[in-house]
């Protein structure tokens, strides 16, 4: 009798049906990947598992059985009993998942005595257990301590210590790398592979990365608007895929390793004075002990119709950075000369556009600002914008919240566009989006460089992404850059050690080399 | 005077409150408000119509009937329940005999029309200062929450006092106490709008506007203002129902509106003795300053989740209940 | 911390000084010919301005404020007439009226203020975030819409109505507790508690009802934390959830409410202490304005002052802690 | 005395709530036999027990030199003896002056310029040290001193050199009008006839003070007691006052003083409404308590007159007091005698009387002085207003002075509400003068600004409400200040608002001073006030009547003409 068995799995929330007809089952201590974009239902069929949309409205029809529980029929009691000794979540945002009044060994001992009679101090030492079990250097000390004295990735592997507190038959991890950095990420992955080969437990990775599919799972399931497209094992389905959507997903996904397809743009213009030049810049945030030199001593140019894409982790200023280019943010020291105008493309699609304003508004403001009152004039140009950015023209009176994600990028693009710019810095712009959605707007905004001239700044944490839109990339740490140049030179042999190991935690699409490049990751880590 | 006014943050959340109509249709849909909506425009229609009202009646507020009452008994009014009768709805006032319904419906244009100053001056000047606070550097931050502090220690009870020393007799005393009101109780709305400011600017749009080309003034009316709407018109509806309790409490302690312009606040201090020798004189005006106040806390409290999309869902999480689940 | 702390104690002291600038300004701006106050309805003009010299009224207001904070800080003499009354620093001057130092009639009066301010605190504190906390618990039932019915009818009241009829109920009809009649905790604890139980009672109805809404709100908002559906996630019950999670997510910013509140309530409940006759610093302070007794007012001032800045240092810093999260690695 | 602190009305701040408790063991009616004339519980009055004293206000500056009294006070005379002091016997007779420390009530020479008092022997202060004229010259001396401040202006007025006498601590070497020849004598030197001195010696400033136990401001604390009782505490500036038995009081010199009780609990700081609640349900304690400054209010009264068992426990008293309307002839149109006449008759007294508690509270008053025998009152209405006013009439007169079609003013009057020159009376004349085609417009003043204003000849408002007290029960004090032309106070307090300086009224009030013989001075007073009336300078409005409970305990009710309440060194709790 298999671990999970779903038929017919059908969910809807309110009048839209999020999940129709999923049928799946995986075995005691298989790993199965669930893949697809934002939309696809993938996290509310992992969520039924658990019961966990009881109670919130939402309707779920058809079987599930878990580790020989029927979840639908079973009462609340019967249920606790499953959630977290049985089966076991981890979630996508670790900054959100742990409570920040209670120490993380607390946290963890109370998961654990709900589930087994044990006194307070039995629980905390099976806590530090288990914390130094997920790789939490000194768990005794650290179980005493708060969420928020833990890193990202540290917060991650104390929700998979609270997951193993109780030895569940079943894993279901959600997204669990995506708020991560990509170096964390790949230790994290490595982390849940040896613990399902120690200790035999089923795996649920629900994921939008292919590549993170690749890495950690036997078979994956595709699924697309609440729909299983494509079931198999990793191998056949990422290599061949049958399905045409499977196809188009994987087509979509930018390659670390490939070269940049269309380099069709103007060669870089480098005769020009450039567009931005920054000369040892600095910015410190903060004053006397707790001052932190965010962007500590930056020297680059920027030139007129040129890429220059800019990588690193969280915390490395590179968004500190974008916002001095753009002027947004004096630095403190150093010297920035800028004679072009700028334009800027924000990361969060929701709070890049006033909410009370329609979009058309949104985008006419930069002309309103320029001094222009003749009404006409801005909604005929607006109109252009729109239409150039693929959107349709009559959508200028319409609101925000009645777009998606990627729509509202486009929007912000006409916005910046308005102005007329030289130079547009875009500030994480795709990394909230679907990869599909994300290959149409890095495409248009290559089209629009070419069609008007443009130069791009293009900040991401994303390697493959930045590899397939930049011409010269600089690679950053710690508020410095640690290596900068041609794009397939910098890829092709990098040079700094940092930049390598952020080149070897890339996940692989072949799931052949998957194997390859963990023991490569573990002997770099080591050196 | 300190316990009268309520501190509380409104709670309001600044969700992007998506375009106007959801609003009207959510706050149609929560009854209690509506039925509160209907009782202040009734108050503030009887405010508005008194002399109309008092002249249905045949009676004026100021008129003595020393024959209604009975003098050898320290006044107290002739006939049952303070002397309801058919020209008086609601009896006469011990000791005067001044019909009571005129006085109400008058004394509700004088407390409903200072505690409606008294809250436009609060938000005119907690709006004013929070934006500056938000929007100025550190040092002007800093300077305006120590004022705001000022402010907050001062006794209501001294700059009543002080201002009706100072300012000549001949001022109209209800638009002085609605000063008095309003420069006491606008550190509420200053530090919300602070709060608010602080989180908008760090938004993208906002940086996007100044990118545009817009001044720092022009960003606060265009960009900050219309995100700043919800959360002051929340706490404002809030702080109405407190100011007039604030008159209340400042004609009680002799320092609010002075005879013989009648006020609910200066009835309830008049009337506090003579909770036994004639009751009603006492339980109208209560009666009608719980009425008015309740009215518009619930419609307040119907505004703040109108305007907040996400306080229905939060309800629902985690009741628990199966069979809800599975219909 | 530390450096938060620092500049809240020197924004506190720049808060004192200017309050008592402005209520010096205040009521050296105002008339009323305080010497004849002082003297007595029937002083003739030698006697007045006998005692306008002696009083140091005819100085300018700078000078004025000169001698009072030379006072604060080292102390000052008065003559008794037959000698010398030294009052030591921090000396808040005479009173007009009594001739007593100020300091010990303050001193002789914070006892009641702080027992109606503590007393009314621990009640309103337990009924409030105890509603709060049941309205969440029954949230959706009819139990929910009742409580916030009566929380909505708490803040609708004022504070002399309130007391009203509860003296109309408990001590006039029902004749269960006497009328107040202020005992202090030192001279006999058990008599103290029983006639200050109406004014806590009745205080604490009115300002429950804000703690009220305040905890059920946190808590709704806490409970629709991820960290919450975690837990949820395994197996934990609802009454863990609401009771230890929810609640202590609640806890913060209430708490730090109550601090401002408390601050504020040190300035005198004038209200309730007024109409229980408990003789505390409100009361003083009506009296002292009516008799332009100068002193007494601006001492009343700044040690009301000195308890509303320190309660809002308290509550930013209980703030700050619960917004801890928000500042997070 | 323009407004007797002493006694005041139910104070504006207090809010009430009076039960009517159902009452212990009722006691049947009290019958006046015995020496003790006074009513309350029945049985014969016995020494012992505690009584409690329930009050508002503190006793304040419990000094000799500082307090202003109307004939010694009712809770300091229990403490300070002085030369005379009021005859404690029930009704009339107690508007008289006794001998207390002096063996007379003076021997006036001189043309009653100089008086001549001898101490009786035996007088003891509380510490057993023999009380000298000497004492008694040194602590009227002291109530020069700026630091002690407060007293009535008798004593400065009236002495040779006491306008510019600064007191002991300025002016070591004393003041050469009063002379002590040997420890029993002292003689006073007046620089004007003054028959009424006697009356002046029952204030406390001529209480005795020893200079060796002088201690200034400070004396107030621990005052050296000659009275039946001694201060034991006094917190917070007599807010709690604590008195026993003076062991060195001897009965055999103090005819006045019963002095019942063994202690006395003065407690004040009070709310009136809780005092009235207590009195009324008068438990435990509060059997044995009076009041001595809280009377009951209006809508009090209407309980208490329906509950026969305590409208048995209040003592009704009258103090010489008049409420009126005071005019100032140097603002039009109070100028002309006709517009003042007009008003006069267009005056509502029975909603005034209303609104200043109803008729059980307040009647109605025609005359300037007091409706009582020892102001030498002479009934006269010279401008009849009947009860509710003469609206007809006033309009005449006003088409008379020139005034066809009426004429608006302005009346100014304080803010508080002490039922005297509070709003409610100010709205009720409003509405009777509109009557006669008068428009009043109202300026309310808070209490202090609203004396600055009336009381200064620069500021004073042509049309205001006014009250004034007896110091003591004569003619003299009460008639003097107000119409006397010298009394005129140009920077200062002046309480002649008329601005009267008629040197025939001057002269006739020179001659009634001089009279030693104090009932035909009442006559030829009230014949004054008479004369003057026609002028209408004021408008009599009403005279309070003072209402107060007391506990079922209490013994020995007596209530004298001369405060017009209850005088607590009679009365028993045993």
């Amino acid at each position: 009798m298999s671990l999970v068995e779903v038929s017919d799995l059908s969910i809807s929330f309110g009048g839209v049906r999020a999940v129709d007809g999923l049928s799946f089952s995986l075995e005691a201590g298989g790993a199965l990947g669930v893949v697809g974009e934002s939309g696809s239902g993938k996290s509310a069929s992992a969520y039924a598992l658990l019961g966990l949309h009881r109670g919130t409205g939402a309707k779920v029809g058809g079987s599930i059985r878990v580790a020989g529980v029927d979840v639908t029929a079973a009462d609340d009691a019967e249920l606790r009993a499953l959630r977290g000794a049985k089966a076991a979540v981890v979630f996508q945002d670790p900054l959100s998942s742990l409570d920040p009044y209670y120490a993380v060994g607390d946290q963890i001992a109370e998961v654990y005595r709900v589930h087994n009679r044990a006194s307070r101090r039995a629980a905390r030492a099976r806590a530090v257990e288990v914390l130094d079990r997920v790789g939490i250097p000194d768990a005794l000390r650290r179980s005493r301590s708060r969420p928020h004295e833990f890193s990202g990735g540290m917060r991650q592997r104390a929700l998979i210590a609270m997951a193993l507190a109780c030895e569940p038959q079943l894993l279901i991890a959600d997204e669990p790398t995506t708020a991560l950095d990509v170096t964390v990420q790949a230790q994290i992955l490595d982390l849940l592979h040896d613990l399902r080969r120690e200790t035999g437990m089923g795996l649920l990775l629900v994921t939008h990365d292919v590549g993170v599919a690749a890495e950690s799972v036997d078979e994956v399931l595709v699924m697309q608007s609440g729909r299983a497209v494509e079931r198999g094992p990793v191998s056949e389905v990422l290599v061949a895929p049958r399905e045409p959507y499977t196809r188009a997903l994987l087509a979509a996904v930018p390659r670390v390793a490939e070269a940049r397809t269309s380099s069709g743009a103007k060669p870089a213009d480098d005769t020009g004075a450039p567009l931005v030049e920054a000369v040892d810049v600095r910015q410190v945030f903060g004053r006397g002990k707790s001052a932190l030199a965010a962007v500590d001593g930056v020297s680059l140019t920027v030139r007129r119709g040129e890429t220059l894409g800019i990588v690193g982790e969280s915390g490395s200023g590179k968004t500190t950075l974008g916002r001095m280019l753009v002027g947004l943010l004096e630095p403190t020291s150093g010297r920035l000369t800028r004679d072009a105008r700028v334009q800027m493309v924000f990361q969060d699609p929701v709070s890049s556009l006033n909410p009370r304003r329609s979009i058309g508004e949104s985008v006419a403001d930069p002309l309103r600002a320029s001094g222009e009152r003749d009404e006409v004039v801005i909604r005929a140009r607006v109109r252009d914008l729109l239409t150039r950015v693929g959107l349709a023209p009559e959508s200028y009176d319409r609101y925000p919240h009645e777009f998606s994600g990627g729509q509202r990028q486009r929007v912000g693009i006409a916005r910046a566009l308005a102005a007329e710019p030289e130079l547009i810095v875009c500030d994480e712009a795709v990394s909230a989006l679907d990869v599909t959605t994300q290959a149409q707007v890095t495409a248009l905004l290559a089209e629009l460089q070419r069609e008007l001239g443009l130069a791009l700044v293009f900040i991401a944490h994303d390697l493959a992404v930045v590899r397939q839109v930049s011409d010269r990339v600089a690679v950053m740490r710690q508020g410095r850059i640690v290596e900068e140049g041609e794009v397939d030179e910098v890829y092709g042999n990098p040079r700094d050690p940092y930049t390598k190991q952020l080149l070897a935690a890339v996940p692989a699409l072949d799931p052949a080399l998957a194997t390859v490049r963990r023991a490569a990751r573990k002997e770099l880590a080591a050196a | 005077m300190a316990e009268a006014i309520p501190a509380e943050e409104a709670g309001a959340v600044l969700a992007p409150a998506s375009g106007a109509s959801p609003f009207w249709r959510r706050l149609r849909a929560r009854r209690a408000a509506l039925v509160a909506a209907a009782i202040v425009a009734l108050l503030v229609l009887v405010a508005l119509a008194a002399p109309l009202l008092a002249g249905i009646e045949g009676q004026d507020p100021t008129t003595y009937h020393p024959d209604l009452v009975d003098s050898a008994t320290g006044g107290v009014p002739v006939g049952s329940f303070g002397g309801i009768s058919a020209e008086h709805w609601l009896g006469v006032e011990p000791l005067t005999g001044r019909d009571l319904f005129a006085r109400v419906v008058h004394g509700a244009r004088v407390s409903l029309g200072v505690a409606l100053a008294a809250t436009l001056l609060q938000v005119l000047i907690g709006v004013g200062i929070g934006l500056a606070a938000g929007l100025g550097n550190r040092f002007v931050d800093q300077a305006l929450s120590r004022v705001t502090d000022v402010v907050v220690a001062l006794p209501v009870m001294v700059i009543a006092l002080g201002a009706l020393a100072v300012v000549p007799t001949s001022f109209p005393r209800p638009v002085l106490i609605a000063v008095i009101i309003g420069l006491v109780g606008w550190s509420g709305i200053s530090k919300i709008v602070r709060a608010q400011t602080l989180s908008l600017k760090s938004r993208d749009h906002v940086a996007a506007a100044r990118l545009s080309g817009w001044g720092s003034w022009q960003i606060a009316r265009r960009e900050l203002l219309p995100a700043l709407a919800a959360p002051v018109i929340t706490y404002a509806v809030l702080l109405f129902p407190s100011n007039i309790v604030v008159e209340a409490a400042l004609s009680f302690l002799g320092v609010g509106i002075k005879p013989p312009t009648p006020s609910w606040g200066q009835m309830l201090s008049d009337a506090d003795t003579w909770y036994q020798a004639a009751p009603t004189y006492l339980l109208i005006p209560a009666l009608l300053l719980f009425v008015t106040v309740l009215a518009l806390t619930v419609l307040g409290e119907g505004v703040r989740t109108a305007l907040d999309p996400r306080a229905e869902s939060r309800l629902r999480i985690g009741t628990g209940r199966k069979k809800e689940a599975d219909a | 911390m530390k450096w938060f702390l620092l500049r809240r104690l020197g924004g506190a002291v720049f808060v004192l000084l200017a309050l008592s600038v402005v209520v010096y300004a205040a009521f050296y701006v105002a008339p009323g010919n305080v010497a004849q106050i002082a003297c007595g309805p029937r002083c003739s003009p030698a006697q007045v301005a006998q005692v306008s010299e002696q009083l140091h009224l005819g100085d300018p207001l700078y000078l004025q404020y000169a001698h009072f904070l030379q006072g604060l800080f080292t102390g000052r003499d008065y003559s008794t007439g037959t000698g010398v009354l030294h009052c030591q620093a921090p000396c808040l001057g005479l009173s007009y009226q009594s001739d007593q130092q100020v300091t010990e009639l303050i001193l002789a009066k914070l006892p009641a203020t702080a027992s109606l301010a503590l007393g009314a605190f621990v009640l309103w504190m337990l009924l409030g975030v105890g509603t709060g906390l049941l309205s969440v618990w029954r949230r959706g039932r009819p139990t929910e819409r009742v409580l916030t019915w009566i929380t909505l009818a708490g803040m609708a009241t004022p504070v002399f109505v309130i007391g009203l009829l509860l003296i109309i109920i408990l001590v006039t009809a029902l004749q269960i507790l006497p009328f107040p009649d202020y005992v202090p905790l030192t001279e006999d604890p058990e008599q103290w508690a029983w006639n200050l139980l109406l004014p806590w009672i009745s205080l604490a109805l009115v300002s429950a009802a804000p703690y009220a809404r305040m905890t059920r709100a946190s808590m709704l908002e806490t409970l629709a934390e991820d960290h919450v559906r975690t837990f949820r996630a395994y197996g934990v019950g609802e009454r863990a959830l609401v009771g230890r999670h929810a609640l202590r997510g609640a806890l913060a910013p209430v708490i730090a409410l109550g601090a401002l509140d408390i601050g504020s309530m040190f300035g005198g409940a004038v209200l309730t202490e007024s109409l229980f006759g408990i003789p505390g610093v409100g009361r003083e302070l009506v009296d002292a304005v009516k008799h332009v007794d100068l002193p007494v007012v601006v001492g009343l001032v700044l040690v009301t002052g000195f308890f509303v800045v320190l309660a809002n240092a308290v509550a930013d810093i209980l703030q700050a802690m619960a917004d801890r999260r928000v500042v997070l690695a | 005395m323009r407004q007797p602190s002493v006694i005041s009305r139910r104070v504006a701040a207090a809010t009430a709530v009076l039960v009517v408790a159902a009452g212990a063991a009722a006691c049947g009616p009290k019958d006046n036999k015995g020496g003790d004339s006074g009513s309350g519980a029945a049985g014969k009055p016995e020494k012992g027990g505690t009584l409690t004293v329930l009050n508002s206000k503190p006793q304040e500056d419990f000094d000799p030199a500082r307090l202003y009294t109307s004939g010694g006070g009712n809770v300091p005379s229990l403490v300070f003896r002085t030369l005379t002091t009021r005859n404690r016997e029930d009704g009339a007779a107690g508007a008289k002056a006794v001998p207390d420390l002096a063996t007379d009530l003076g021997t006036p020479s001189k043309n009653a310029t100089v008086w001549t008092y001898t101490l009786k022997d035996g007088l003891k202060y509380e510490d057993g040290t023999a009380i000298t004229s000497a004492d008694i010259k040194y602590g009227i001396e002291r109530s020069f001193a700026a630091e002690l401040s407060g007293g009535a202006p008798y004593l400065r007025d009236w002495l040779i050199g006491g306008a510019d006498y600064q007191g002991p601590y300025k002016d070591k070497k004393g003041l050469d009008s009063i002379e002590t020849p040997d420890a029993k004598t002292i003689v006073f030197h007046l620089d004007k006839p003054e028959g009424e001195f006697p009356f002046l010696a029952t204030q406390t400033q001529t209480t005795p003070v020893p200079k060796a136990k002088d201690t200034g401001t400070k004396y107030e604390e621990h005052p050296i007691s000659s009275g039946p009782y001694k201060v034991v505490k006094n917190e917070g500036d007599g807010e709690r006052l604590i008195l026993e038995r003076n062991p060195h009081w001897s009965a055999a010199t103090d005819e006045e003083r019963k002095a019942y009780p063994d202690r006395i609990d003065v407690r004040s700081g009070i709310d009136s409404a809780v005092i009235n609640q207590r009195l009324s349900a008068s438990q435990g304690a509060d059997a044995a308590a009076v009041t001595t400054d809280t009377n009951l209010g209006p809508a009090e009264l209407a309980k208490v007159t329906g509950d026969k068992k305590l409208a048995a426990r209040v003592g009704t008293g009258h103090f010489g007091y008049t409420n009126y309307i005071a005019f100032n002839p140097k603002v039009k149109p109070f100028d002309n005698p006709k517009v003042r006449q007009a008003i006069s008759y267009a005056v509502d007294r029975s909603s005034v009387v209303n609104a200043a508690g109803g008729s059980s509270l307040a009647e109605p008053a025609t005359t300037f002085l007091p409706d009582q025998a020892a102001f030498g009152y002479t009934p006269y209405d010279h401008f009849p207003a009947g009860k509710n006013g003469d609206p007809a009439k006033a309009k005449e007169l006003l088409k008379e002075a020139g005034y066809p079609k009426g004429l608006t003013v302005t009346l100014t009057h304080s803010n508080d509400k002490d039922f005297a020159t509070s709003p409610e009376i100010a709205t009720a004349l409003q509405e009777a003068l509109k009557k006669a085609g008068i428009t009043v417009k109202l300026q309310g003043l808070e209490s202090n600004d609203y004396s600055d204003t009336v009381y200064n000849v620069k500021s004073e408002p042509g049309f205001f409400l006014g009250g004034w007290g007896a110091d003591w029960p004569s003619g003299g004090p009460f008639f003097a200040p107000v119409f006397d032309g010298r009394q005129i106070v140009k920077s200062g307090y002046n309480f002649n608002s008329g601005q009267l300086n008629d040197p025939a009224v001057n002269k006739e009030i020179d001659e009634i001073n001089k009279l030693t013989d104090l009932d035909s001075a009442a006559k030829r007073w009230g014949a004054l006030d008479k004369k003057v009336g026609e002028q209408a300078l004021t408008v009599p409005l009403f005279h309070p009547v003072y209402k107060r409970l007391y506990g079922e305990a209490v013994k020995n009710v007596v209530i004298s003409d001369w405060t017009g309440v209850l005088d607590i060194s009679q009365v028993a709790v045993k």
